[in-house]
């Protein structure tokens, strides 16, 4: 189960209900929703604007892994790493005349766990919740499309 | 389910110059433009003041928040002080609420329960 | 706990004419006469269209049902309709809603959900 | 426990709170407030508007009879039976330019009974709501204050 999409911005409605239809498919607890899609809007938001310049291929998976929920965001956009990019310290947007940064480190405070990996043709980021499923206990739970990663 | 960015606007009777912006759908990079020039016509046609009522609100994120800043800064450009004082936010969601507090705009924007709150903190 | 009638008013942008009034408090024999001295301000201010925010109403009775007759004959002082087409109530409480329909008036004036769902039913 | 004021319009919200109050203290489910407030409030409302022209003594009791709630009102206006003057068929709002008679129905909708009669000196309406008090099996509780009537 795998959104398989050509975005820009007007798509991210969709995209974050597909988020809402996955996760919710998955038994994920709805008190969980709102982190999940503000993190994969940010993620995708700064690869159309900043990857893409506007509009891309993406690949949206949410799958479980054991207690963990990991999404997948896969783009052909240039190398990017969002977590070695992250912003040292937020300082309070009264403070200066332009603040920034502010997407990643909202994804970041969303997710347990971020991940980047530079594919052959450009970015996988895994955004790791962790303890959102309930599983048979200690299984290693296959998602149904199964496991054969990306 | 949840809808692009619709936005209605009052001027409310008075001498403060206030317009209540009622946000209705997605707040996010996609329709953050629409706010900013929705705000931008309030205040050249004569507002001194905004709220903007998110109780219809289903989704806020970064776009919005800089949004509300560039807005902020159209309101007062040449302060540089710790609290907007002409821009107050009502009835946000949980989710929305989260996200000022995360980025510490609630200690640069008053949140309020309604909108005649908000209007008494002018 | 509750209080005596507070009314907001504010005129919507666009070409319908249209004030929303926000009550807050208590609708009753005593708090009558301020809701349609209110409304004839607007009125004859130019709002041709009088949208009743009712959420911060604690209390509706009968004295507010005749405001809202005397109102809407305010503003279509010819027209004996059984429906007042130029004014809409938003989120009474249900035991205002109740009264409303009580009263046979819920086939008289539209009720709605929200202030935007009232003005696109105009 | 009985409410004894000097009344003008000015002092319906504080009757409806008081109404609430005691309500709340017999242990009145708090679904039938609403009745109770605008039972009272209408009656009120009538008896100062139309009994005294503006302001004058009332007393408000309300009494557990049984499981029944019964509220007195007294006043010492010219004598007025509501009941007995209770608009026939609700006509609706549209259809006559000047409706009247709302708030006898109002009152009517909102309780069980009414009961009027006249005393030595005005008024007295007993407004009765059924079965909202919880009372140990089969007894006649009298009121703290006691049962000696008016
Ligand atoms: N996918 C990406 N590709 C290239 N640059 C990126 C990407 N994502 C983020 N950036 C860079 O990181 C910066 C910080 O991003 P973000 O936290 O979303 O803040 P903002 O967009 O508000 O400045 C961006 O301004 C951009 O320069
Ligand atoms: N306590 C009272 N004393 C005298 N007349 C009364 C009293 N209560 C009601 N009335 C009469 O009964 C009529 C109907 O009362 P009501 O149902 O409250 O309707 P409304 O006040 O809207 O006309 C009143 O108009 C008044 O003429």
């Amino acid at each position: 189960m795998t959104l398989k999409i050509r975005a820009d911005l007007g798509q991210l409605n969709r995209i974050r209900e597909y988020v809402t239809e996955r996760a919710t498919e998955l038994g994920i607890p709805s008190a969980v929703f709102d982190d999940l899609r503000l993190a994969v809007d940010e993620a995708v938001t700064n690869v159309l604007v900043h990857g893409y310049g506007g509009a891309g291929d993406l690949e949206i998976e949410l799958r479980g892994h054991g207690p963990d929920l990991h999404i997948f965001l896969r783009d052909r956009a240039p190398p990017f790493d969002p977590v070695g990019n992250a912003p040292r310290d937020l300082v309070p947007p009264g403070d200066r005349e332009s603040p920034g940064g502010f997407g990643i480190f909202l994804m970041q405070s969303a997710m347990d766990e971020i991940l980047h990996r530079e594919t052959r043709d450009g970015n996988e980021l895994t955004l790791v919740k962790r303890g959102v499923l309930s599983t048979p206990a200690s299984s290693h739970t296959p998602s149904s499309s199964g496991n054969h990663g990306n | 389910m949840s809808e692009k960015l619709q936005i209605g606007i009052s001027r409310e009777e008075g001498e403060k110059a206030v317009s209540i912006m009622r946000l209705k759908g997605s707040v996010d990079a996609n329709t953050q433009g629409t706010l900013e020039a929705k705000a931008k016509e309030a205040i050249d046609a004569g507002s001194q003041r905004l709220i903007l009522d998110m109780s219809g609100v289903d989704y806020l994120g970064s776009a919005g928040m800089r949004a509300i800043h560039a807005i902020s800064r159209m309101l007062s450009p040449d302060e540089q002080g710790m609290r907007s004082p002409y821009i107050k936010v009502v009835s946000p969601s949980p989710a929305a609420a989260k996200v000022f507090k995360t980025l510490g705009f609630d200690s640069f924007i008053d949140i309020h329960d309604s909108i005649d709150d908000a209007l008494a903190a002018f």
